[in-house]
């Protein structure tokens, strides 16, 4: 077999958003490997400028589709910050409730829809409607669920509505709430449908390893994804959230001209596996029992791993959300009146997205208009890694042949569920045509 | 006669729209029995040269953008605009607001002259191509998108409603926004939602674009009634009506 | 027919009841508003509302339902509503527009639709107790109950008098077990709410007896309050939404995704709609703002009327006038500047 | 509350099936259709109109073109223009299609008129609805006093029902003059708006029921001549068009002022309009 391989994949499909894929190796030596983003820049940042603390979220919900509810809820957490406008107990549950429905919804879209078929080696979930009806069912049932359970208290699946500085415009009512914790304990069989189907198909998981650095949120006692500090696997202790800066030292690498992130190391990991590293004793049972019966424990170094991961972390939202809403129901719900005024303030506001740890900062004039914002997503956190892994796995795998190649690096690209429209407002990509 | 074959783009946007389609669910696969999907990047990997129908998410927001949508427009017998940014420019149009070259510069630093980095005014597909179809909405409505396609299917021309928010908001009997001091823009707004945004306490800000006729000398008179003052109004305005008629002056 | 008399914590379990057999109506809170809706146990029950969001029409006349299912190429099959309801809380204004209602959808043409679930209804009204911001209801004499009702309630302070109207208000009423009969204090606390009523519940006089409206009309068609008012109109159908009397409606079709079989919806619709009298070709023949908005009132007072025995089809309940943004939806507002300009003649 | 009602069942809503017998498209826009109820005829006049149903497309309003005189079915040409109109022209003879009717209750003259002249007046599409008139009067001719019909069109490429045209052309016991409003190498006949044709007939208009049917313009400028040669309004019925849903009186769509264009037309009387200053 010849280990010469030329790959220029032109939009890697079933990601979100545009990425590109460049690999030139002549005899075994490789010369060129690249991870690229052309998608159209979108310039969030400036365009929110002069804009309302009230509608900074309406707009920067805009960054990203599948994870609107998370950039809604980083950046209301950073008006509040800044205007130091305190939420309720229960409206910060609700929205920890918000936040898990859409982890949910994204896990099982990348899992069922875009990640999966690649084990199966289809191009996409539409042959597997044929071929494993049963198995396709399950997740567009858990889907369903899911975007219900967010349209049920963001209003919507996608760009929530009920979210706004100092709280939430309306709370479900207890009745609908008992609804969806009886659906979410309903599906906890149907997350174990899906765990089947990955045990089956676990072998096509390519076996690489490559360990680095891993950070994500960290609070005490608790596997977080909105409450906490920042840390890594390589720093004990935490960094308060308006000092992230000092996280993600965005950087311009002598080899290219791309704005990457690094921390303790030449480049870091966000995103489930980076959180289950940093806090996996504080899973569920059920999600700790689906780690094991995965085999994925702490510590793990391969990427590909990190589909496995999010199938751990559905399992985990679910259980804690069943508890949460016995807690919310005990309390009582009771309507919340929110007004807010502005003052002139900055600071920033951090949760973890489904793929990955989000920044948002921001700057506001006395009158609540917004004078700067600086935002750094997961997936441009990621992309250095992306790039090492590649640089990494290519030498390993030059003899399985250019295809075989090919479908490794856009599986490993898939794996890290990149949110690429989001992130191109910070990267620099180099265009090799 | 045989499937249509439906092939779907983006531009720039956040893909919100396409997820909407996914979010169909079970009814993905009633659409998949009426039509052929050809081309979708965000779920399946497949692609295609030869469609009847493109469906384009996105605005348009580079010169090379403009040659692609071109060449889209030029093969697809329909072209649907789906999703506000590809139907009035969406929020993608709040960077019209300022000069582009310092738009790059307040994100990209000293790198805003790289030559990736071209951008140009956000324009609407319409602005660019001729569109047969719009959805509107950012996202999408699923029901009204799948009301859409299947009218399409049967020839039919759909039937959206030409009058604003406001008649779907009173018809769902939620009370008025503009009560609890909201800046709402439900008179002004295309209908279509079901007003889903009031529906859940918040103002509408105006996704769907402009009814034909606003009345914005009434709008005026409302801020006045609320004791509020105009620019809020401009403001809440420009979030998805940039560079758009009308505007309040 | 004899009033009974029902202690509130006894009125309450009377409700309850009924809830365990039939589906019941009834105002409740809605945010800081309030509105019908299915009631689930009878301390949501707001009997004290002031004045409920939509009207109750909306269980006749709902504001989306299907009115027959079709198989493409097959037939056409009618779908009826005919599951019992009781209606609780109706305020006599609401009553009268039930009751307008009723008329112009059974005469000329019976629509069996309306009917059909009017037929099925028990109707439960009420006395006001907290009249509404914008109510009128005094000026239009449509205050207190006189007819069409099956049960009047009416809060007397220390419990509630209970009167059926009719059989079916009877029938309902005999389950109240607790009930005593009513003695003639009771029935002159009674009679005092209506008196207050009569005359309280008049946020915005009407400077004439309403009969009059209908011939004050007919002399206003071109006066220049149209084109006035109509300058902020917003075009936004609020005041027909939100009104008892309005009934006009949209009819549309969808299909499943079979293709082959589907249903045909009435949905609301209104007459200050853009689009309301447009035609293929794009013809629109009341395109001028100011016709709507004149339309819209000549409607209330004039055109329907005619239909109904000469009754003013505003029944004073003031939604619109609250629903109105920009405040100029007030019937009185320009009824009496109509009467200021062209006198009593 | 009346509940005795025999009608309760019945949904006024509901349309009942018919087949298409028939079809012919007489020009690029203009298709005709001959209908026939499944479940037996109904009885008509002429100016009735019926909605007629495509399942999942929609409803739309149509009059009856045929006059009752001729038995087997009725019969309706449907112009080309939106979505329910285009998927009339799909149906083929064969085809099943719902039919509500016949609607309306203001209807022309047919008894009024008898013993008087009658002038028809026709712009374009409005040809359609005089048909059904035009077609008894000529089944009774006896009956009636003098008849001329004036037929206006836009262009020679519109022109429809060119036979039936030429035969009305050739009788000689009515009058019949057309008109083209724009001149074409293929016409020899008469150009100008069919207003100009009134001065032609005028001498019959002394005793004359005059039924105009065309588009909203066309009405002011018959009427302004018609009023020069003080023809009385009573004497003059306009067939009216509105946006209608529901064809019963209920949706409010075709009202004009008090009236409704379902319920009190389609056909009107001029002097009932007096105080309608929305019908012109
Ligand atoms: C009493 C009456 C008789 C008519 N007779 C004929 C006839 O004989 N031949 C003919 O070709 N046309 C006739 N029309 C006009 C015809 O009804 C419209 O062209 C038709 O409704 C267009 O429907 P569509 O679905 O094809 O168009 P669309 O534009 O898709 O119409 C959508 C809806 O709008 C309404 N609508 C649109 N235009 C009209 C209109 N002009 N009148 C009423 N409703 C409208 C209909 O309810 C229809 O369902 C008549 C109209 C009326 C009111
Ligand atoms: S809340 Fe907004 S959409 Fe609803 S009625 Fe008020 S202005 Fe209209
Ligand atoms: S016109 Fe206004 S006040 Fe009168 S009944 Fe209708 S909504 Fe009520
Ligand atoms: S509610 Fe007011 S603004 Fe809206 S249509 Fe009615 S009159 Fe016009």
């Amino acid at each position: 077999m010849s280990n010469s391989v030329n790959i220029n994949v032109h939009h890697v499909t079933r990601v979100e958003g545009h990425g590109n894929i460049v690999v030139n190796a002549t005899n075994g030596s490789v010369e060129k490997i690249e991870w690229q983003v052309p998608e159209a820049p979108r310039f969030y940042e400036a365009m929110v400028r002069g804009q309302s603390y009230k509608d900074i979220q309406t707009i920067v919900s805009r960054i990203c589709g599948i994870c609107s509810i998370t950039h809604s809820l980083a950046s209301t957490k950073a008006v509040e910050n800044a205007m130091g406008i305190e939420v309720s107990e229960q409206a910060d549950k609700m929205r920890v409730l918000m936040h898990y429905s859409e982890y949910l919804q994204s896990h099982v879209l990348h899992i069922g829809y875009l990640a999966v078929p690649d084990f199966f080696g289809e191009k996409s979930v539409v042959p597997l409607v044929g071929k494993a009806p049963d198995a396709v069912k399950t997740v567009i049932k858990l889907h369903r669920l899911a975007n219900d359970w967010s349209d049920l208290i963001a209003g919507r699946t996608t760009h929530p509505v009920t979210l706004i500085p100092g709280g939430m415009t309306r709370f479900p009512t207890e009745q609908q709430l008992r609804d969806q914790q009886q659906k979410l304990k309903e599906c906890v069989p149907d997350l174990k449908a899906v765990l089947d189907v990955v045990l089956s198909v676990a072998g096509n998981i390519p076996a690489f390893e490559r360990e680095t650095e891993y950070v994500s949120l960290k609070k005490d006692g608790m596997y977080t994804f909105y409450h906490g500090e920042i840390t890594s696997t390589d720093y004990d202790g935490t960094v308060a959230i308006n000092d992230w800066k000092t996280v993600a030292n965005e950087w311009v690498p002598d080899q290219s001209t791309a704005k990457w992130c690094r921390w303790n190391r030449p480049s870091y990991m966000v995103g489930a596996l980076a959180r289950f590293n940093n806090q996996a004793e504080y899973l569920s049972p059920l999600a700790q029992d689906v780690a094991k019966a995965v085999g994925l424990a702490k510590g793990n170094a391969n990427p590909y791993m990190i589909t496995i991961a999010q199938l751990v972390e559905a399992v985990h939202v679910v259980e804690t959300s069943i508890q949460m809403i016995d807690e919310l129901l005990t309390a009582g719900i009771k309507p919340e009146k929110i007004v807010t005024s502005p003052r002139a303030g900055k600071a920033s506001g951090c949760v973890e997205a489904p793929r990955g740890i989000l920044f948002h900062e921001y700057e506001f004039d006395k009158a609540g208009k917004c004078v700067s914002a600086d935002i750094c997503i997961p997936t441009g956190q990621n992309h250095a890694s992306i790039q090492h892994d590649f640089e990494k796995l290519v030498p390993e795998i030059l003899d399985e042949g250019q295809d075989a190649i090919r479908q490794k690096l856009e599986m490993l690209v898939r794996a890290y569920d990149p949110c690429i429209s989001c992130s191109t407002h910070m990267l620099d990509v180099e265009f090799v045509q | 006669m045989s499937k249509p074959r439906i092939a779907v783009f983006d531009f720039a946007c956040c893909e919100g729209c396409q997820l909407q389609i996914v979010n169909l669910e079970e009814e993905i696969l009633d659409l998949l029995a009426g039509a052929d999907v050809v081309e979708w990047r965000e779920a399946m990997s497949e692609q295609s040269d030869e469609y009847d129908i493109a469906i384009i998410e996105g605005s348009i927001t580079r010169p090379e953008d403009e040659a692609r949508i071109k060449e889209i427009r030029s093969r697809a017998k329909v072209l649907i605009a789906l999703g506000a940014c590809a139907t009035i420019g969406g929020i993608n149009k709040l960077k019209n607001n300022f000069d582009l070259d310092e738009v790059k510069t307040c994100v990209y630093g000293a790198d805003a002259g790289k030559p990736h980095l071209a951008t140009a005014m956000t324009k609407a597909v319409d602005e660019v191509v001729t569109v047969d179809f719009k959805v509107e909405g950012c996202p999408i409505d699923r029901k009204e998108f799948t009301y859409i396609v299947r009218c399409l299917l049967l020839g039919k021309t759909p039937e959206i409603p030409v009058y604003p928010v406001c008649v779907e908001c009173k018809a769902n009997g939620n009370p008025c926004l503009w009560d609890q001091g909201e800046v709402c823009l439900g008179p002004i707004i295309k209908a279509g939602c079901g007003a889903r945004c009031p529906s859940n306490s918040h103002r509408c800000f105006g996704c769907r674009g402009y009814v034909d006729n606003p009345n914005v000398n009434a709008a005026k008179d409302v801020i006045e009634k609320y004791n509020l003052d105009i620019d809020t109004l401009k403001l809440k305005m420009s979030l998805f009506g940039s560079q758009q008629e009308p505007t309040v002056s | 027919m004899t009033v009974k008399k029902l202690a509130k914590n006894d009125f309450d379990s009377f409700i309850d009841a009924i809830i365990q057999s039939k589906k019941v109506y009834g105002p409740q809170v809605k945010g800081e508003k309030y509105d019908f809706a299915q009631l689930n146990a009878a301390q949501d029950l707001c009997m004290d509302y002031d004045v409920s969001l939509l009207p109750p029409t909306k269980y006749f006349l709902p504001v989306r339902e299907t009115l027959m299912t079709f198989e493409v190429g097959g037939g056409y099959t009618s779908q009826q509503d005919e599951e019992p309801f009781v209606l609780v809380g109706v305020h006599p204004y609401d009553l009268v527009a039930i009751n307008q209602m009723d008329i112009l959808f059974s005469q000329d043409n019976y629509d069996s639709h309306y009917m059909t679930r009017r037929k099925h209804a028990t109707i439960v009204a009420c006395d006001v107790v907290t009249p509404s911001a914008n109510v009128f209801a005094s000026s239009m004499g449509t205050a207190v109950v006189k007819e069409g009702a099956d049960v009047l309630v009416t809060d007397i302070g220390d419990g509630y008098l209970l009167e059926a109207m009719t059989d079916k208000g009877a029938i309902l009423l005999a389950s109240a077990t607790r009930a005593t009969e009513a003695d003639a204090s009771d029935m002159q606390k009674r009679q005092a709410v209506r008196d207050v009523n009569q005359k309280s519940l008049n946020k915005h006089e009407l400077k004439c007896d309403s009969a009059y409206l209908p011939k004050l009309l007919s002399q206003a068609y071109d006066h220049s309050v149209w084109e006035e008012m109509a300058e902020t109109c917003f075009a936004c159908g609020s005041c027909n939404v939100v009104c008892p009397t309005c009934y006009c409606f949209d009819v549309k079709d969808d299909v499943n995704w079979d293709m082959a079989s589907g249903k045909r919806e009435r949905c609301v619709d209104g007459c200050l709609l853009d689009g309301f009298t447009k035609v293929a070709g794009d013809h629109e023949f009341r395109k001028v703002q100011a016709h709507r908005f004149r339309h819209r009132l000549f409607r209330k007072a004039k055109y329907v009327p005619a239909k109904i025995g000469g009754q003013i089809a505003c029944v004073g309940c003031g939604r619109c006038v609250s629903a109105c943004l920009p405040n100029i939806a007030n019937p009185v507002t320009i009824y009496n500047k109509l009467l200021d300009d062209l006198g009593m003649s | 509350m009346c509940d005795c009602c025999t009608e309760s069942k019945k949904d006024i809503y509901l349309p009942q099936m018919a087949t298409v017998t028939d079809t012919r498209l007489m020009n690029e826009t203009e298709m005709y259709l001959k209908l026939t109820m499944d479940d037996g005829p109904f009885d008509f006049q002429p100016g009735h109109f019926v909605e007629l149903s495509i399942a999942g497309i929609g409803e739309a309003p149509f009059t009856i073109a045929s006059s009752p005189t001729q038995k087997g079915g009725f019969e309706v040409v449907v112009r080309r223009i939106g979505n329910v109109s285009n998927a009339i022209h799909a149906l083929k003879a064969g085809s099943k299609i719902g039919v509500r009717g016949p609607l309306g209750d203001g209807l022309y003259p047919v008894q009024e008129a008898k013993g008087k002249n009658v002038l028809f007046v026709c712009g374009g599409i409005g040809l359609v609805p005089q048909r059904a008139f035009i077609n008894y009067v000529l089944d009774n001719r006896s009956e009636y006093g003098e008849v001329a019909i004036l037929m206006g069109t836009k262009n020679y490429d519109q022109r429809f029902f060119q036979e039936e045209l030429a035969g009305w052309a050739n009788r000689d016991d009515i009058t019949f003059v057309e008109t083209l409003d724009t001149g074409d190498p293929r016409w020899e006949g008469r150009v100008g708006v069919v207003t100009t044709l009134i001065e032609g007939v005028k001498d019959l208009l002394g005793n004359a029921v005059v039924p105009v049917c065309g588009p909203p313009i066309m009405y002011k400028f018959v009427l302004m001549t018609l009023e020069e040669y003080h023809v009385p309004h009573d004497r003059i019925y306009l067939n009216l068009e509105r946006k209608m849903k529901c064809g019963v009186g209920k949706c409010g769509h075709c009202q004009i002022n008090d009236l409704y264009c379902c319920m009190d037309g389609p056909v009107l009387k001029y002097s009932d309009l007096a105080a309608v200053p929305e019908a012109i």
